[in-house]
């Protein structure tokens, strides 16, 4: 039932991300991340912490969703799963635009620039 | 440093476009499509955008050791901002 | 008309790389998926590079009535020449 | 029987172009155009009719190309349905160039241009 929760948590949080609610799917992927972590299910917990750093990056929270798109890039390193580490460079870099660090930035985006041509 | 707002705008340009013909698709496929064909045609989406957009890319990113790159990487990131309407 | 040949070049690059993902996805899909299917990915790859390539098709015919459109039409296609390798 | 015919030309044709034997898939699609136009089939005889233009443009024959590209767009227009079009258009384009006749290619891709953005 957990793992239920856990599915439907990341689901909701997808859906209120579409519909323009970020500050509703920070919630949700904040709780399918704390049960993704206790349940240990890494690729999940990588979707929660994703869902959680975009939501907290529509609601102009740059700091704290730099945190959460950087555990994406810890979970890929962590479990040896590249997947949505492109995404999670450019995220970064996006944010610390926002925040007027461009030499922080930069160099996020020459990782995702690295990573455009591979899969 | 001048060319990363571009970095960024350039890529929201083109995830609008990747999401807005997702949707299209997942929409004419329906609710019977497997998993499996969900993340084939999600990783299909995301790998033509990230291919054609390395090139433009790594062209606003010369890292500007003489002048000639860098007025070239300035060159671009104009023409960019140009045919993508990225000023606006 | 100095542009054209860099509008097919373009053209020929992007269906390069249009190809070479869709391939790959058909091949994840498998052999189990129906024919609607396989045309909502086609047109997904399709709408994408098209979208995508518009805005710089658009900015290499302008038809330069004015000197200004003409020269901004030439660094256009400069810097697509540049960042898509299109001159080997 | 035939019908059976003109689907199996159609997807042989379309094989040889993928392996590079467009000689090969030249025939296939001939084939199949004759049989397309016999049984009224406007949609294959479009198909037919696009795989024969790619056959003969990578052979170089680019005049003949032109004549089955722009029977793609004699189709789409008698039958009131549009796929194929954008890339026909282009297509015709690119056989212009190769002929060197930018005036042509330009009023082509002109026309190509126009439809990118519609799908």
């Amino acid at each position: 039932p957990r793992k239920e929760e856990l599915i439907s948590r990341l689901k909701n949080g997808k859906k209120f991300l579409r519909n323009q609610a970020p500050d509703k799917a920070q919630l949700e992927f904040k709780a399918a991340l704390d049960l993704a972590q206790n349940l240990k299910e890494p690729l999940r917990e990588k979707k929660a912490a994703r869902g959680l750093g975009a939501s907290l990056q529509r609601q102009g929270n740059y700091r704290e969703a730099i945190k959460y798109h950087s555990l994406v890039l810890e979970l890929s390193a962590r479990h040896g799963e590249d997947s949505g580490s492109t995404e999670a460079y450019g995220a970064i870099a996006d944010c610390y635009t926002e925040l007027g660090d461009l030499e922080q930035a930069a160099k996020y985006y020459d990782q995702y620039i690295a990573r455009l041509e591979t899969d | 440093l001048e060319t990363v707002p571009t970095i960024k705008k350039l890529r929201a340009y083109a995830e609008r476009i990747r999401v807005a013909e997702l949707d299209k698709c997942m929409s004419k496929m329906g609710d019977d499509i497997s998993k499996k064909t969900k993340k084939a045609v999600d990783d299909l989406s995301r790998g033509i955008v990230n291919k054609l957009l390395h090139g433009p890319m790594q062209h606003l990113r010369c890292d500007g050791s003489d002048s000639r790159t860098l007025s070239e990487t300035l060159e671009n990131m104009h023409a960019l901002n140009r045919m993508f309407s990225l000023e606006t």
